[in-house]
């Protein structure tokens, strides 16, 4: 019973022991802290940058280039926005030389709202991501998803975005949600890999026989199956669709729920499948909805499947407004919960043809 | 003359400054330390969700406070603030209670509605521009300001932008020592780095080329210093000196401030007593003790008096109301242009 | 009959002579070029900057909160991409202040594809901005509605964005798309405003006696009138797609063109009355296709208006690639072509509900 | 040791190369220079859309390209070069007929396969990364491939970044010497810059603080060089210098070349010849003829015969595809890892 960001540290693990790992960096990434969410304690090849997003970005694709395997953070997606630029570049190199360079560099970062962050601490990046040609951009909802994620994103290729749900990274695996090797009991694993609090300076992991898992990028998981509705979400949203649904059984609705997992590319097939079985379907997730990556999956969703449906496709998402606030009402109000999701829902139910 | 300072003397050559002086900097500074103390309590009561702030930067931040010329549009001082200037607010005249409501994120912030984190202040009255969570993009800013007062425009007030040492690597730093720097182009912009020798957990020591930040500066051929912002005198006379300087001839100066950063960098990383730095405030108590001016007995006093008084303002700020839900609604545009005067 | 970018001149002139413009300012946009498409030239308030968009928005905010009016250009919307955050910051200090302070500053920038700029010179950057809230957003297709739309942006207390089509810079203005004031003979015109080749340091614009229009924010103009089809764009493609709508007509199918003109806010009334006429909509842009602003206006149609459609919405935009190649082919398959919006129209007219 | 300047011998006391040196240099200067004009006239009958390039860079990109350590991976040198980079490809050996099938957009481009500008090399056999049209950007990527060959690394390579005077106003150039030499993690670093006194229109007085852009490095501890980039034995000499001590160091160095721009910035500013401009080839060929190392005959003929050579090249490639409309899918992803030496 990891939590996520456990499993992140485990996958980091395997990633510099066995899958050439070079490089795992940004800013209090190495030691002593090991990340701000504590992501990277205990990793051999961590270690902390300037304060410079910048630079960050730029080391991680030179890094790439020269053959390395960097894995690199910015330690909010809320700070990533100075470097779109780089970004764009880590994405377009191999296109732009004609595939003479490809660019294997892993980027994580803690995006979503739900820890009363306030402006900076709870921006979702999933809509400017998908933005970014030459990316791949993956989101996992459970520790088991996070860990076989980023194993699959480290022996990628190509850029690849590890958006890690803010929100979930101190949750527990649920049942059937564990890391292959993980010792069953959780204080264990805290006591093998997690750092003691204060002086860690002679502290020292013991890592568990963990076994590699590769889950493909571009493959969504159907995490609840229905035949009402349809909704398609990923990261923080996905434990907020399945708790809507379960409420929604209750009064007969049944919803089938998609985890996304990768947004791009994603699993055209999956979408199709179900919405051609419900004929409905409702779009969740957290960033502003204007120019949201929700909205072109409707759009495909329009283009290839308009008269399957039995009502407007919807959109749950983000309030169009410059930040969350702080205040309790001002983020409940700013990005869906699970009283907005059941309405939608239960709404989308009640349409008829 | 400018409002700066109205009621401190010039440092005498001794670089002593008057017993008044003394007293009024370092009630400012128990003031504010006592803020801070209060803020924090109240994160760790749960009546508040994230604490940053200044304890350590006292001995700078009011000097910084009495001495910025204080009041609204190009003929005073804008300040581009740091999340750690608890103190400078104080020192202007700021009331602590509403940085308890920031704290408490209730819609009488009027810092920012309940909207943003302790410590984010924002006054356009006093030209204090809205202190933004991003590092450094102040300094990119604060150039803009500095241009509207540039020699000639016939301002009369100047620009202090300040941040700390691990935000120096962003680009944005370079961005305003490349810009109020320019050859027969030079920005009034004072830059002040309180430098607390870390960025969360990162040590100062192998993440820079120089010994000292205000180096950087020198390259830019423009006028620099570094003061220990442990001492309040010190940075007092520091900061007149460059005041003075960039006022009189509207070019840059880059001032590095030497501090403490008392109780870690958040609350995310405990918010507790850090061992080993020096404390402004003991020091200084110590200092006014040696020449007389103070006894322990009043320390206590005033310390209990002040505590007592954030502990009632507190009690008072209990039952304001949260924002509305509505309320995220509001000042997505603006509809007078404010800055330009209109009402 | 005045280019666009001379009608954008004139409102610069307008604007520091009249409306308290107090910098014009960006890479190039001083003497002695008066910037790279000549839009500042002969301007009292333009300046040249350091090599450094990060100091070029910085100044434009603060200049803005200084209480000044400042009009920043970023040479080429490709090299915005290292400020977002900037913008987002611009787009966020009313909020965030609680309303305390407002952020009027106009940026403009050139846009889009169409005179062979390869990767880093035909960017769009309508999605990008509209993902930005707080800021308004125009981009104008013909010279009067640059001159009327820039002297709005300039009066605006918020930030506004300003985009300029690239391709239509140079294009003459067609009947009724003048400038009110403007001399009717375009080489008059230009013997008066157009700086000289060569040595220009003695050289004085004569600026004609110009009136002041102001074409509101969040106003459409339909374009063309038809029954048959909806079309909603902005920019560069709408005379592309007034031309396929010429052509079109020939074979009997009517098309109507919106040229929406603002992006944000943007004009519901008009698309949703339009839509209501003809059921059927196309929406052309040149922005890659994923998590792209056509895809709200379709998700917005499709919310309110789904059961009004005789067909799926559809979206004709850039293709989802890293850039824009420089050769004709590559170019020409990368964004929407007359060829390609017929095609696109025609198929919906040809649509049976 | 490294494949650098395989047939150079090194600068004698006197300061002067050896006459067989000064002859190939020279050579490769003529050849990139008549490249540069080839191009030019490709751009003006329409042969293409956009020229950039380097004429006037050739005394200093010249000796940069033979002094290079040539060849893919960590063990080699890699190279973060500007858009007047042809005379650095030409002396490494790169065949000028790939920069005109460039400048056509032909699909036989290896630079770009008829994507990208004339002048935006890439070629991984060699380690030359990418070139990209946002100014600076080279400067934070390459501080990554110059981590992979910091000290311990065991690498032989280092990394060499080279980018024009106005684009050091970026963030990244201050990224680039902030990364460069952190204390104890110094990297392997080069950075040029060849200052040619413009940014497009804009004059570099005025814009700029200092007297020369070499001096930011200074404040970071880092050497410094400033060089006559018209003078291709004090260029020579001077990269030696600097290569040498990357090198053996493992730290960085900023070395500043003060070069020409004799077609002005681009194509879109007409790409005519510039008056007021020292001219490094007409200067070399003087030198060469006092030295009696050459004479106006010879110069014609060598002239001449590369004009025809490069005349014939541009024949030879009229014919040559277009790139289809169905390519632009090819190459959003990678199959394999080719930089970690997958096929
Ligand atoms: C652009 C950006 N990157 C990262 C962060 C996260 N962060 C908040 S404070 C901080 C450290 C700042 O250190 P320093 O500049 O020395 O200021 P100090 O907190 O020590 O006063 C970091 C990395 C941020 N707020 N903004
Ligand atoms: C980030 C960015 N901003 C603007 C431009 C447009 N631009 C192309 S070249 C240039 C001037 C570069 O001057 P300098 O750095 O001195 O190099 P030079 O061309 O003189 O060699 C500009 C502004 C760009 N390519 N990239
Ligand atoms: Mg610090
Ligand atoms: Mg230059």
């Amino acid at each position: 019973m990891s939590t996520m960001i456990q499993a992140i540290r485990m996958a980091l693990h395997v990633g510099e022991s066995r899958l050439g790992v070079t490089d795992i960096f940004g800013e209090d990434v190495g030691p002593p802290l090991g990340g701000v969410f504590t992501g990277s304690q205990g990793l051999k090849t961590a270690w902390n940058t300037p304060l410079d997003e910048r630079g960050i970005v730029g080391t991680a694709i030179g890094l790439a280039l020269a053959g390395q395997k960097p894995v690199a953070e910015i330690q909010f997606c809320d700070y990533a926005f100075n470097t779109i630029d780089l970004l764009k570049i880590a994405g377009n190199t191999c296109w732009a030389s004609g595939g003479d360079w490809n660019v294997p560099l892993v980027l994580m970062t803690p995006v979503g709202a739900g820890i009363r962050g306030s402006l900076y601490h709870s921006h979702s990046f999933d809509a400017q991501a998908t933005r970014i040609p030459g990316w791949k951009i993956v989101m996992p909802s459970t520790p088991r998803d996070a860990y076989g994620l980023l194993l699959s994103a480290i022996r990628d290729p190509n850029p690849v975005m590890f958006l890690m749900p803010k929100a979930l990274l101190r949750v527990k695996s649920r049942p059937g949600e564990d890391v292959p090797g993980e010792p069953g009991d959780d204080k264990r694993l805290a006591q093998m890999i997690d750092a003691p609090l204060g002086d860690r300076s002679a502290w020292q992991p013991s890592w568990p026989e963990l076994e590699e898992l590769y889950i493909p990028i571009g493959e969504a998981t159907v995490a609840r199956t229905g035949s009402h509705v349809t909704v398609i979400s990923y990261g923080r949203n996905v434990p907020m669709c399945l708790a809507a649904a379960e409420q929604l059984a209750a009064e007969g609705i049944d919803t089938e729920v998609i985890d996304l997992r990768s947004l791009h590319p994603f699993d055209w097939p999956a979408i199709e499948a179900s919405v051609r079985k419900t004929a409905k379907v409702l779009c969740v997730n957290e960033d502003t909805e204007i120019t949201n990556f929700g909205e072109h999956l409707i759009r495909r969703i329009i283009e290839e499947l308009f008269y399957e449906l039995h009502a407007p496709p919807k959109l749950l998402a983000g309030a169009a407004i410059p930040g969350i606030g702080l205040a309790d009402h001002l983020e409940m109000a700013s990005v869906p919960q699970v009283e907005s999701i059941k309405a939608a829902i239960a709404e989308l139910a009640r349409t008829e043809p | 003359m400018s409002s700066a300072s109205p009621n401190l003397s010039v440092a005498p050559p001794s670089g002593h400054l008057s017993a008044e002086s003394c007293l009024q900097i370092y009630d400012l500074m128990l003031r504010a330390r006592i803020l801070e103390e209060r803020l924090i309590s109240m994160y760790k009561q749960g009546d508040g969700y994230f604490w940053i702030g200044g304890p350590g930067e006292e001995a700078f931040n009011v000097p910084l406070g009495l001495l910025a010329d204080k009041g609204a549009g190009v003929d005073h001082d804008y300040l581009h603030l740091h999340y750690r200037s608890s103190a400078t607010l104080l020192a202007m005249g700021a009331d602590p209670i509403d940085s308890l409501r920031q704290m408490r994120n209730v819609a009488t912030d009027p810092y920012s509605k309940g909207r943003n984190f302790a410590g984010h202040y924002s006054k356009r009255e006093w030209n204090i521009v809205p202190v933004t969570s991003p590092i450094e993009v102040q300094f990119s800013i604060a150039i803009g300001t500095a241009r509207a007062q540039r020699k000639g425009s016939g301002a009369k007030g100047i620009t202090i932008v300040q941040g700390g040492d691990a935000g120096t690597a962003e680009g944005d730093f370079a961005t305003a020592l490349v810009w109020s720097s320019r050859k027969g182009n030079e920005l009034p912009l004072l830059m002040i780095v309180t430098n607390n020798r870390y960025g969360i957990s990162t040590a100062f020591q192998g993440q820079h080329g120089y010994e000292q930040i205000a180096d950087r500066g020198k390259a830019f051929g423009m006028q620099t210093a570094v003061v220990d912002g442990n001492d309040p005198e010190a940075s007092y006379a520091a900061l007149q000196r460059a005041l003075h300087y960039v006022r009189t001839e509207k070019k840059p100066l880059l001032l590095e401030a030497m501090v403490s950063r008392l109780r870690g960098h958040s609350s995310a990383s405990g918010a507790n007593l850090v061992k080993g730095e020096v404390d402004c405030l003991e020091k200084f108590e110590a200092t006014l003790e040696a020449r007389k001016l103070i006894g322990k007995d009043d320390i206590a006093k005033r310390r209990a008096a002040i505590t007592a008084e954030l502990l009632d303002a507190s009690m008072q700020i209990r039952d304001e109301p949260a924002p509305s839900p509505d309320s995220i609604w509001e000042h997505v545009f603006a509809d007078h242009n404010l800055v330009g005067g209109e009402r």
